[in-house]
C-alpha cells in the first residue's frame, strides 16, 4: 500500500469520453476521476461495456474520432498530458505508459514477426541503438515473460504461438521500454484457467521486479482481489465505488458491487445460493440524470431518482450511492 | 425485462434496418432515381420516344443535335441512316437493362443454388461444382462470350445465355464461401439439432444470411454485364438490327467520331450514366446492408 | 511443405486444363462456320481442292478422333498449324504474347500505383474531400466502357494534342534486339534510351485505358480493406506503442490490408489478359487478344484452343502467385 | 529517317510466303517484296514484270521468256528455273512440304511447267484457259535457292526474291518493315519510271481499327492508309495534312435473291426489287459518292464489260405494279442476310424497300457462318436474300461470272441456273479469240441483267487517305499498294 | 443418485476428425492425419441428473456434447438414450429423438439466426416436430416466452435487438419449448457477464427443477459447474480423467489435473495453505497427444511410468473414479 501523501504517478480528474450514437451522444466514460500511485496495482472492475477500456484508451490519447475526450486534469509523473502535443504524447506511449490489449489474438499483428513487433517499440523510443541491440533486448524480454527458446522463436509469427504465449509476447512488447505504468486490459479473459493463473502470476512477478505501477482491468472480482491494492468499480461509464481491495470485497458500499459479489458463483460459497442482479446494464446512449443502477437496484427509493455523485465514505473509499453506509453495513 | 426498452425501440428486421440506412443515403437514393428514370424511359419507350427508332431517312444522315443546327424533332441528332438518336437511345435502354437484369437474375439463381449445394453438402457435389467453377474461371470472360456468341449466333436470347454461362460463377463462389462460413455457425447447428432437413437448413437458415452480399454483388455485376453487352455489341455480336443497343450504337458511331461525334458519344454517355448509377446504388446497398462487405 | 504445395498446385492444374480443353474443343467444333470457306475467299475452286484443303487442316476426321488427337498433341506441347498463318500455332502465339504481357504488366503497375496510395489515403482520411474525389473517380473508372474511353483518349491526346502516338508499340527508327520481347526492357538492355522513351509513349494510352477500370476496382478494395484493418486491435496496439503514424499505417495496417487487393489484382490481371482485345484493337496493339478474336471469327480452331489453354494456365499461375504473395503479406494465411 | 514511307494498313500479313495464303492484304504486302511474272499497269492492263514476254504456244501451253540478269535481294541470280520452281510449287499436289498450295485453284487448269532453257519456261495446262495472263499477276515468285535452303516452313518469315524492297523486320501484328533493294532491276518496263524504289524504307503499320487508322493519318504518323471509311472522307479532306484518293475497285456488291424460294422464283418480283432500290441515293449518302452504280455483274473497267445493259431505274411505283402483277398486291416480306461490316448499308436498303411495300428485315451473321449457309441450295432453302460482294481482281468475267452465275458455282448464292449462260461461260473459258470471248460474256451479262437473279447494286471505289507530302503514288484498282515510285518530302 | 437405468449411457465413444489430405498426399498414399477429439469416453447420466463436464479449451467437451446428440456421428463406441442405441440410427429414424434431446449453445450471438425473428426462432421446433403452422407456432412461442423471462412483445424482434443475456434466454426457449428430456448445455454462461451469468444459471436450475430435466452441463469454470452439477466429469485431451459426485471432486480431487484446476480457480477468499500453483505449459496438440498418460507432460507428480503407460480407471467408491497411476495399480 502506498503513502497517500505522495503525488500519484497518474492522476485523472473529470475524464469524459463521448461517442455519438444513433440515439444521441453517449457518455461512455462519464466524469471519471482516479489516480494510480507509484508501484501500486489498481484493479478496475465492471461488466462488459461499462467503459473500462475506453477510460484508459482516453488516457493514452487513443480514442479515435468521432469519440471525443475531455478532462479537467490529467497528470502523469508531473507532466500535464492535456497540454502535450501529439508528438510528445506519442513519446510517452509505449515508453512510460504501456498497455496490453484485451485480446492478444487480435492485438498482435499477424503479418509481422514477433521480433519486429517487440524491437520496433525500443527503436521508436531510442531504447536501443541498433537492430542487433534491440533483438538482444527482445530475447531478454521474451525470456523474462517465460517463453522457452526465445532466441529461436524470435522470427516466428504470432500464429505460431499458443494463446498463452501470445499473451506473454504482448506483455513482453508492452514492457520492452520498461514503462512506469502498465495498463493490463483483461489480460486473462481470453485464456484458459490454467493459463490465466500463469499470466497473473507473471504480471505480479514483473511488477515486483520492475517496480512499476499496474492498472489491472477485469470483470472478474476473483482475479482482482488477489492482485490489486485498490479497486475501482465501474458501471455504465461511471465509477460507482472505490477503495482498498479487501475492504471493497468484504464490505461493498454500492449495491452494484454487492450484487456482483452475490451473483458470483465461487468455490468458497457453493452452499450459498446465488443472487443474480436482475435486469441488465443500460445501453450506451444519452442517459437521464438518474442513478444509473436505478432499475436494477433493490433499494430504490425516491431519493435515487436524481444523479448521484461519487462520495467519499471514509477510509479512502468512495461510493456513488445514496445508501452507501447502509449497503456497506447492512 | 426493462433492459430491452433501452435497446433500439421498434420492431425491425435486419432488412428493414438496411432500408432505413439506405434511405438516409442521398447519393444512393439519387442513383436509384436515375436508374429508375432510365428503366421507366425504357418501359415507356413507345410513349415517350419522339420518333420511330428504326425509321431511316438518308437525307437526315448524321444530322447534328438541335443546338448545333439540327432540328427539334431530332434533339440529339441522327445517325448514319438518319435515325433519331434520342429515340434509339430510349429503345436501346431496353436491351441494356434487360440484358443486365436477366443475366444477373438467372446467374444469381443458378449461382446461389450451386453455391449452397457446394458449400453445405460438400463432398463430390462440392468437388464437381468447384471444378466447373475453376474451369470457367480459366476462360477469359470476353473470349468465352465471343466464342459462345459465335456458336449460337447473334440475338438477344443468345447474348443473355452467353453471359449467364460464365456469370453464375460469381455468385456461386461468393455463396459457397459464405455458406462454408455459415455452416459452422451455431444457429445452423441449432437447426440441425432440432431436426431440420438439409433443404430447410440451406434455404431457410443459411440463404437469408448470405443474400445481402449476393444482392450487393449482383448490382455491381449488373453494371459489369451492361458493359459486357456493350462490348459484344461493339464487336458486332449484339442484337439483330434494327434493334438498337447502346453498345452497338457506340460501335456504329465510332466511325463518325471525328466529324459527327454525337452518334457515338450520346450512347457512350448513356452507358456511363446508367452503369455509374447502378454502381453508386450498389455501394449504397453495400453500406446499408453489409457494412463489412468488400468487393 | 512449400514445395509440396507448389507441386500440388500443378497437379491440381491438370483437371482444370483438361476441362478447359474439353469445353473449348466442344465450343469450337459445335460452332457453325467453315474455315475452308473463309480461306478460299472469292474464287472458283473444285471440290477436290476444297477436300485437299480440308485434309490439310485435319478437318476431314471425325470429331472424337480430332479431340483425342488434340489432347494427345497438347500433352506433347503441340498445337498444330494455325490454319491461316500456316505456321505452328505456338509460333504465332509466341510472337504476339510478349506485346500482351507487356501491356498487361504495365497496366497492372499503373493500376497499382494509382490504386494503393489513393486507397490508403482515402481510407485514412475517410469522408474528406480527397476520399470523395477518389471515390467518384473510381466510379468513373469502373463505369467507363473501355472501347469508348480508348477512342476518346486517342482523339484528345493523339489527334488534338499530338502528345502520344495513335497506335503501335514503338517507332520504327528503333531496331531493338528482342531479348525478353518486352520492349520497355529490351530497349533498356540495348541501352537505347530514345527507343525506350518511344516505347513508353506508345504504351501510355493503351496501358492507361486498360489500367483505369482496374485501378478503380483496386482502389475501392484497398480503401475498404484498409478501413477494416485500421479498426483492428493490432493497429491500436501499434499506436499504443508510440510508433510513428507512417509506420502504423504503412506497415502495420497496409501489409494486412493488401491481401484482398492482391486477390482482386490477380483476378483482374487474368481478365485483363483475356479481356484486352478491345484495347488492343483500338490502339493497334499487336497482342494476343486481337489475334484470338480474329481466330474465333475465322474459325481458326488450333489457335483458339491453344490460346485459351494458355489463358487458363496463366490464370492459374497468377492465382498461385497471389497465394505466394499472401504468405509474405500475412504468413497466417496458409498456402 | 530520310525517305521513309509509312502505310497505315488494316491487316497484318498472314505469312510472307506468297504461295501459302489466300488473303488479299497479305498479297498487298508481299507484292512490295516480290515481283510476279506479270503485273498490271495503272490502267489495269496486264504487262510483263519478271517476264520479258509471254505467248501462247498452243491451246494448253504458254511460254514465258524471263528477263535477263535478274538478281534477288541476296544477290542470287533469278532465272527461268526459279519460275518453274514457283509454278510447280503452286500447282503440284503436296509440293509444299507435304501440303498443297492454297493458291492452286487460282491457277485453274495449270498442271505444271517445263524448263526450256535458262530464260524460258513453259506453262502446261490441262485445258485451254484464256485468262491465264489475267491470273498470273496474283502470284509472286520466290528464289528457289533460298526456298530450298530455309525450307518451306521458314518461307513464312524469311524472304528472298526479286522485288523493289527487301524484308528488314516483321513485327508480327505490329508492322512489316522493308527497305529498298538497290540491286532491283527496276520493275515492269511498261510502268515508268524504271529503277530501284525511291523510299529507303517502307513500313506497313498495322492498324485494324478504322477510327485509329484515320487518326494516325491525321496525326501525321502514317502517309497512306487503306480502307478509308467513306464516313471519314470529310474529315480527311478538311485536314491540311491529308487528302483522299480513290480508284475504282474490283468488288461487285449485290443482293443475291434465293431463286429457289417463293416469291423470288418470279422474275417480276426480282425486277420489282431492282426497281425498289435507289442505288444513287445510297451511293451518294452512305458511300459519299465513291461508287459506281451497276446494272450487271461486271466492273466498267473489266474485260468484256457490257455497257449496253438496260438500267433498273429507281421507281417505287413500278416496283409495286410488278409485285401486284406477280400476285403480291400487298407487298412482300424478306430477310436480308449480311455480315456486321455491311450492316448499316443493308439497313439502308431495307429502309428504301419499305417505300415499295417490301418489308425487309436485316439479319447479321458472322462471315464464317453466312457463306457456308448460302453455299448450297439445301442450306439456303429458307433464306431470302444475301447482301454480299464478290471480288474480281483479275478484271475478267471468267473470274467472277463463273463462280457466281454458272450453275453450282461456289459463289452462286442466287442458285441461278441458265443453260444459255452456262454454255456461254463454258465456251468463253476455252475460247482463245479475245473478241469472240468478249461477245460471249456480253451476251451472258445481258441475260443475267434480264433474269435479275440479284438486285444489282454498285462497285465501290477503293478509298485511301494520303498525306499531302506523298508524291508519285497512285492507288490501283487491284488493291495493291505499289510503293515503287512513291516518296515523301 | 438413485440406482436406476440411466437416461443416457455413453460407452467408449470416440470421435476423430480427419484432417483433409491434399491431392498430392493422397497420391503418395499418406494416410490422413486424424485428430482424436474424443478418445474413448464412457459415462452415464441418470434421469433428472446434471452431469457437469469440465476441461480446458480444445479438450473435446463440445465435440462430446455434439456426438451425444448425433450432430457428429461417433466413430466408435455407443450412445444409448432411454435404453435405445442411438449412435448408429439413420437420421430419419433418429429424428423423433431430436425433440427429446436438445442443446443450448455458448455463443449467444452465433447461435441465433440473425435474419429470423424471435417468433420464428422459438417457433421452429414446433413447426418441425408438431407440424404447427406459423400462426400456431407463434402463439405457442408467445405463451412460452414469459417462462424464460421475456415478454410476448419481443416476438417480432430480431436477435440483434437483444443483449447477450436475453439472447441466451431465446436460445433456452428454443431448446426447451418442446419439453425435452435431456439437454446438452454447451457453456451456456461462459460468454456472459457475471451479473447475467447468475440470471441464466438460475433460470436453468429453475427449469431443471420444474420439469425434471436432465443436463449435460459443459463449462470450463469449476465454480459454475460446482454450483449446478450433481456429478462432475473432468476431461483432458479427449479423455475423462476423473468423474464423481460434485462434493467429492471439489473436496477430495483425486487427479492431479483436477487438483490443479481447483488450485488456480480465482477465489474471493483464499483459504490458508492453498497457494496458487500454476500448471506449466499449454495443452498439448490433440493431433499428437503425449504417449502414456496424456497429462504427464504437465503433471507436477509425474512418474516414469506415466510417460509410457496409459492409466486405467480406478474406482474410488461412491461413484468416484479416476484414471491416474497415483491411484491403484496400472493394468
Ligand atoms: N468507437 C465507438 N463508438 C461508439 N461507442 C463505442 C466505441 N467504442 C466503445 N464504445 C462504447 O463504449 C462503451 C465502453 O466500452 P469499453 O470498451 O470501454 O467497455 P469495457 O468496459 O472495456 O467492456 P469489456 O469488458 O467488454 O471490454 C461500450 O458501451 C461501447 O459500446
Ligand atoms: N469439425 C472439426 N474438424 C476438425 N477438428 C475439430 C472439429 N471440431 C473440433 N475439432 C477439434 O477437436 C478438438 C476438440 O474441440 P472441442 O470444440 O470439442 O473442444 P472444447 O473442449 O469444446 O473447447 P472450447 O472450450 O474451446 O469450446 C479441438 O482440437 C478442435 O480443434
Ligand atoms: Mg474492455
Ligand atoms: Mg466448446
Amino acid at each position: 500500500m502506498t503513502d497517500a501523501s505522495r503525488t500519484p504517478l497518474l492522476e485523472v480528474r473529470g475524464l469524459t469520453t463521448i461517442f455519438p450514437t444513433r440515439a444521441g451522444p453517449a457518455r461512455v466514460v462519464d466524469d471519471v476521476s482516479f489516480h494510480v500511485d507509484e508501484g501500486e496495482c489498481l484493479g478496475v472492475v465492471g461488466e462488459s461495456g461499462s467503459g473500462k477500456s475506453i477510460t484508459f484508451l482516453s488516457v493514452l490519447g487513443l480514442v479515435r474520432p468521432p469519440g471525443k475526450v475531455s478532462a479537467e486534469r490529467m497528470m502523469f509523473a508531473g507532466q500535464d498530458l492535456l497540454a502535450l502535443g501529439e508528438r510528445a504524447r506519442r513519446a510517452i506511449r509505449g515508453r512510460d505508459i504501456a498497455i496490453t490489449m484485451q485480446d492478444a489474438l487480435t492485438a498482435l499483428n499477424p503479418a509481422l514477426t514477433v521480433a519486429t513487433q517487440i524491437t520496433e517499440v525500443m527503436l521508436a523510443h531510442d531504447r536501443a541503438g541498433s537492430m542487433d541491440e534491440a533483438r538482444a533486448a527482445a530475447v531478454e524480454m521474451m525470456r523474462l515473460v517465460g517463453i522457452p527458446a526465445a532466441a529461436k522463436r524470435l522470427d516466428d509469427y504470432p500464429h505460431q504461438f499458443s494463446g498463452g504465449m501470445r499473451q506473454r509476447i504482448m506483455i513482453a512488447t508492452a514492457l520492452a521500454c520498461r514503462p512506469r505504468l502498465l495498463i493490463a486490459d483483461e489480460p486473462t479473459t481470453a485464456l484458459d484457467v490454467t493459463i490465466q493463473a500463469q499470466v497473473l502470476e507473471l504480471i505480479a512477478e514483473l511488477r515486483r521486479e520492475l517496480r512499476m505501477s499496474v492498472v489491472l482491468i477485469t470483470h472478474d472480482l476473483g482475479v482482482v482481489v488477489e492482485q490489486a491494492d485498490r479497486i475501482m468499480v465501474m458501471y455504465a461509464g461511471q465509477v460507482v465505488e472505490e477503495g482498498a481491495a479487501r475492504e471493497v470485497i468484504e464490505d461493498a458500499a454500492h449495491p452494484y458491487t454487492a450484487g456482483l459479489l452475490a451473483s458470483m458463483p465461487s468455490l468458497d460459497t457453493l452452499d450459498r445460493p446465488i443472487h443474480p442482479i436482475r435486469g441488465q446494464a443500460p445501453m450506451p446512449g444519452p442517459m437521464p440524470p438518474l442513478c444509473r443502477f436505478l432499475d436494477r437496484c433493490e433499494r430504490t427509493t425516491e431519493a435515487c431518482r436524481k444523479s448521484v455523485p461519487l462520495q467519499p465514505i471514509g477510509g479512502g473509499r468512495a461510493s456513488r450511492c445514496v445508501w452507501a453506509e447502509e449497503v456497506a453495513h447492512g | 425485462m426493462s433492459g430491452a426498452v433501452a435497446m433500439n425501440a421498434g420492431v425491425q428486421s435486419p432488412l428493414a434496418l438496411g432500408w432505413l440506412r439506405l434511405k438516409q443515403n442521398p447519393m444512393a437514393i439519387g442513383a436509384a432515381m436515375v436508374t429508375l428514370l432510365i428503366v421507366a424511359a425504357a418501359v415507356l419507350a413507345p410513349i415517350i420516344a419522339p420518333q420511330d427508332p428504326n425509321e431511316a431517312d438518308l437525307f437526315r444522315r448524321l444530322q447534328p443535335p438541335v443546338w448545333l443546327g439540327g432540328e427539334w424533332a431530332f434533339p440529339l441528332g441522327c445517325d448514319a441512316l438518319g435515325r433519331d438518336i434520342l429515340s434509339r437511345l430510349i429503345y436501346g435502354a431496353r436491351i441494356s437493362i434487360l440484358v443486365g437484369a436477366l443475366v444477373v437474375l438467372i446467374a444469381s439463381v443458378v449461382g446461389i443454388l450451386a453455391g449452397l449445394a457446394a458449400g453445405y453438402l460438400g463432398g463430390w457435389v462440392d468437388r464437381v461444382i468447384t471444378g466447373l467453377v475453376d474451369i470457367l474461371l480459366g476462360f477469359p470472360y470476353l473470349i468465352f462470350a465471343i466464342g459462345l456468341m459465335a456458336m449460337m449466333g447473334a440475338g438477344f436470347q443468345n447474348i443473355v445465355l452467353a453471359l449467364v454461362y460464365k456469370e453464375w460463377v460469381v455468385p456461386c463462389r461468393i455463396v459457397r464461401g459464405e455458406t462454408l462460413a455459415a455452416r459452422e455457425q451455431e444457429y445452423v447447428e441449432a437447426a440441425r439439432a432440432l431436426g431440420a432437413s438439409r433443404g430447410h437448413v440451406m434455404l431457410r437458415e443459411i440463404l437469408p444470411n448470405i443474400l445481402s452480399p449476393v444482392i450487393v454483388v449482383a448490382t455491381v455485376r449488373m453494371a459489369h454485364v451492361i458493359i459486357l453487352e456493350a462490348s459484344l455489341s461493339f464487336l458486332g455480336l449484339g442484337v439483330q438490327p434494327p434493334t438498337a443497343s447502346w453498345g452497338s450504337m457506340v460501335s456504329e458511331g465510332r466511325e463518325f467520331l471525328l466529324d459527327a461525334w454525337w452518334v457515338s458519344t450520346f450512347p457512350g454517355i448513356a452507358i456511363l450514366v446508367l452503369v455509374m448509377a447502378i454502381n453508386v446504388f450498389s455501394q449504397g446497398l453495400r453500406d446499408a446492408f453489409d457494412p463489412r462487405m468488400q468487393e | 511443405m512449400r514445395l509440396g504445395k507448389f507441386v500440388e498446385r500443378f497437379i491440381g492444374l491438370i483437371p482444370v486444363l483438361f476441362g478447359v480443353s474439353v469445353i473449348v474443343f466442344l465450343m469450337i467444333t459445335l460452332t457453325p462456320g467453315d474455315p475452308v470457306e473463309i480461306m478460299l475467299g472469292d474464287a472458283r475452286s473444285s471440290p477436290e481442292q476444297e477436300a485437299a484443303l480440308r485434309r490439310d487442316m485435319g478437318l476431314d476426321r471425325p470429331i472424337h478422333e480430332r479431340f483425342f488427337l488434340f489432347i494427345a498433341n497438347a500433352l506433347r506441347g503441340e498445337f498444330g498449324l494455325s490454319f491461316f498463318h500456316r505456321r505452328p500455332v505456338i509460333d504465332v502465339i509466341g510472337e504476339r504474347l510478349p506485346a500482351t504481357i507487356e501491356l498487361t504488366l504495365v497496366a497492372l503497375v499503373v493500376a497499382l500505383a494509382i490504386a494503393i496510395p489513393l486507397g490508403v489515403i482515402a481510407a485514412v482520411k475517410r469522408n474528406s474531400w480527397l476520399d470523395r474525389v477518389a471515390t467518384v473517380g473510381s466510379l468513373f473508372g469502373v463505369s467507363m466502357p473501355g472501347f469508348w474511353f480508348g477512342i476518346l483518349l486517342i482523339l484528345l491526346f493523339s489527334v488534338k494534342l499530338g502528345w502520344f502516338p495513335v497506335s503501335g508499340r514503338i517507332g520504327f527508327s528503333a531496331e531493338v534486339r528482342s531479348v525478353t520481347g518486352l520492349l520497355l526492357i529490351d530497349t533498356l538492355i540495348a541501352g537505347r534510351l530514345d527507343s525506350f522513351w518511344q516505347a513508353l509513349r506508345h504504351i501510355s494510352l493503351p496501358a492507361l485505358t486498360l489500367a483505369l477500370p482496374m485501378a478503380a476496382v483496386l482502389m475501392r478494395v484497398t480503401r475498404s480493406s484498409m478501413i477494416e484493418v485500421l479498426r483492428a486491435d493490432y493497429v491500436l496496439f501499434a499506436e499504443a506503442k508510440g510508433l510513428a503514424k507512417a509506420r502504423v499505417i504503412g506497415l502495420h495496417a497496409l501489409k494486412n490490408a493488401l491481401i484482398p487487393t492482391v486477390t482482386v489484382a490477380a483476378l483482374e490481371t487474368g481478365s485483363l489478359l483475356g479481356g484486352n482485345m478491345i484495347v488492343e484493337t483500338v490502339f493497334g496493339w499487336p497482342g494476343l487478344g486481337r489475334l484470338v478474336v480474329e481466330a474465333i471469327f475465322s474459325r481458326n480452331y488450333p489457335l483458339v484452343q491453344a490460346a485459351v489453354l494458355l489463358y487458363a494456365v496463366t490464370y492459374v499461375l497468377l492465382n498461385f502467385l497471389a497465394d505466394l504473395i499472401y504468405t509474405w503479406l500475412n504468413p497466417k494465411v496458409r498456402l | 529517317a530520310a525517305g521513309e514511307l509509312r502505310v497505315g494498313f488494316s491487316q497484318d500479313a498472314q505469312t510472307l510466303d506468297p504461295a501459302n495464303h489466300r488473303n488479299r492484304e497479305t498479297e498487298t504486302i508481299i507484292r512490295n517484296l516480290c515481283d510476279g511474272i506479270l503485273t498490271r499497269d495503272p490502267a489495269m492492263k496486264v504487262v510483263p514484270d519478271l517476264a520479258e514476254s509471254i505467248r501462247q504456244i498452243d491451246a494448253t501451253t504458254w511460254e514465258i521468256k524471263v528477263r535477263d540478269g535478274l538478281k534477288s535481294h541476296s544477290g542470287a541470280p533469278f532465272t527461268a528455273a526459279d519460275i518453274k520452281f514457283n509454278l510447280d510449287r503452286l500447282t503440284k499436289e503436296n509440293a509444299m512440304g507435304g501440303q498443297t498450295s492454297p493458291r492452286k485453284s487460282l491457277l485453274g487448269p495449270v498442271t505444271g511447267s517445263e524448263l526450256v532453257d535458262a530464260r524460258t519456261v513453259r506453262v502446261k495446262l490441262s485445258a485451254p484457259w484464256a485468262i491465264l495472263p489475267a491470273m498470273l499477276p496474283f502470284q509472286e515468285m520466290v528464289s528457289e535457292a533460298h526456298a530450298k535452303k530455309v525450307g518451306d516452313a521458314a518461307l513464312a518469315t524469311s524472304v528472298d526474291c526479286v522485288g523493289p524492297y527487301k524484308l528488314v523486320e516483321w513485327r508480327r501484328g505490329d508492322a512489316v518493315i522493308i527497305a529498298r533493294d538497290p540491286g532491283y532491276y527496276g520493275g515492269a518496263a511498261a510502268i515508268p519510271p524504271v529503277g530501284p524504289a525511291k523510299p529507303d524504307r517502307v513500313i506497313f503499320k498495322i492498324i485494324p481499327e478504322n477510327a485509329s487508322r484515320v487518326a494516325a493519318l491525321l496525326a501525321g504518323e502514317v502517309d497512306i492508309i487503306n480502307e478509308l471509311p467513306p464516313s471519314a472522307i470529310k474529315q480527311v479532306e478538311a485536314s491540311d495534312k491529308a487528302k483522299v484518293m480513290a480508284v475504282n475497285g474490283t468488288r461487285t456488291f449485290f443482293l443475291a435473291l434465293n431463286m429457289a424460294k417463293k416469291p423470288f422464283d418470279d422474275p417480276r418480283v426480282r425486277k420489282a426489287l431492282n426497281h425498289a432500290v435507289d442505288r444513287k441515293l445510297i451511293i451518294d449518302r452512305i458511300l459519299a459518292g465513291k461508287a459506281t452504280a451497276l446494272n450487271g455483274v461486271m466492273s466498267p473497267d473489266a474485260f468484256a464489260f457490257n455497257d449496253k445493259l438496260p438500267e433498273y431505274a429507281y421507281d417505287p411505283a413500278l416496283a409495286k405494279t410488278l409485285l401486284a402483277e406477280a400476285g403480291h398486291p400487298n407487298g412482300i416480306e424478306l430477310t436480308i442476310d449480311t455480315t456486321g461490316a455491311f450492316k448499316s448499308t443493308a439497313e439502308a436498303i431495307a429502309a428504301l424497300l419499305a417505300r415499295s411495300n417490301i418489308k425487309a428485315k436485316v439479319q447479321v451473321w458472322e462471315g464464317a457462318v453466312l457463306s457456308p449457309m448460302w453455299a448450297t441450295a439445301e442450306k439456303r432453302a429458307e433464306r431470302d436474300a444475301y447482301f454480299t460482294s464478290w471480288g474480281n481482281g483479275a478484271l475478267d468475267p471468267s473470274d467472277i461470272m463463273v463462280p457466281t452465275l454458272r450453275t453450282k458455282g461456289r459463289g452462286n448464292f442466287a442458285g441461278f441456273s441458265n443453260a444459255k449462260v452456262d454454255a456461254l461461260l463454258d465456251a468463253a473459258e476455252t475460247e482463245t479469240d479475245q473478241t469472240k470471248r468478249a461477245e460471249m460474256y456480253k451476251e451472258a451479262q445481258a441475260i443475267v441483267n434480264a433474269e435479275a437473279p440479284w438486285v444489282f447494286l454498285w462497285l465501290p471505289q477503293d478509298l485511301y487517305g494520303v498525306s499531302k507530302r506523298l508524291k508519285g503514288w497512285q492507288p490501283s484498282a487491284d488493291s495493291r499498294i505499289n510503293l515503287h515510285d512513291a516518296s515523301v518530302d | 443418485m438413485a440406482e436406476m437405468k440411466p437416461l443416457l449411457a455413453v460407452r467408449a465413444v470416440t470421435k476423430h476428425f480427419t484432417i483433409r489430405t491434399s491431392p498430392v498426399e493422397w497420391l503418395m498414399r499418406v494416410s490422413p492425419a486424424s485428430l482424436k477429439a474424443v478418445a474413448g469416453v464412457s459415462f452415464d447420466v441418470a434421469r433428472g441428473e446434471t452431469l457437469g463436464l469440465i476441461g480446458e479449451s480444445g479438450c473435446g467437451k463440445s465435440t462430446l456434447g455434439r456426438t451425444v446428440l448425433n450432430l457428429h456421428r461417433a466413430d466408435g463406441g455407443s450412445v444409448s438414450f432411454d435404453g435405445k442405441e442411438i449412435s448408429a440410427m439413420p437420421e430419419a429414424e433418429f429424428r423423433p429423438y431430436r425433440r427429446r434431446m436438445q442443446i443450448i449453445f455458448q455463443d449467444p450471438y452465433a447461435s441465433l439466426n440473425p435474419r429470423r425473428s424471435v417468433a420464428e426462432i422459438v417457433g421452429l421446433p414446433l413447426r418441425l416436430h408438431e407440424g404447427a403452422s406459423a400462426r400456431q407456432a407463434e402463439e405457442k412461442a408467445a405463451e412460452f416466452l414469459p417462462r424464460v423471462g421475456l415478454s410476448p412483445e419481443h416476438l417480432r424482434r430480431y436477435p440483434h435487438q437483444f443483449s447477450g443475456g436475453q439472447r441466451q434466454r431465446i436460445g433456452i426457449a428454443r431448446a426447451l419449448i418442446l419439453n425435452p428430456d435431456f439437454v446438452v448445455c454447451d457453456e451456456p454462461v461462459s460468454a456472459l457477464d457475471v451479473s447475467i451469468q447468475a440470471q441464466i444459471l438460475e433460470l436453468l436450475m429453475h427449469f431443471r427443477q420444474r420439469y425434471g430435466l436432465t443436463f449435460l452441463f459443459i463449462s470450463h469454470d469449476l465454480a459454475v459447474v460446482g454450483r449446478i452439477a450433481d456429478r462432475i466429469a473432468v476431461m483432458y485431451l479427449g479423455e475423462i480423467v476423473e468423474i464423481g459426485p460434485t462434493a467429492a471432486i471439489l473436496e477430495s480431487p483425486a487427479h492431479p489435473y483436477t487438483r490443479a484446476l481447483l488450485a488456480v480457480a480465482p477465489r474471493l477468499k483464499r483459504r490458508a495453505g492453498t497457494e496458487r500453483v500454476a500448471l506449466k505449459g499449454d495443452l498439448p496438440s490433440p493431433l499428437d497427444p503425449p504417449k502414456g498418460c496424456r497429462f504427464h507432460t504437465r503433471c507436477p507428480l509425474a512418474k516414469p511410468i506415466c510417460a509410457t503407460l496409459a492409466p486405467t480407471v480406478t474406482d474410488l467408491g461412491t461413484g468416484h473414479s479416476v484414471a491416474c497411476h497415483l491411484h491403484g495399480g496400472a493394468s
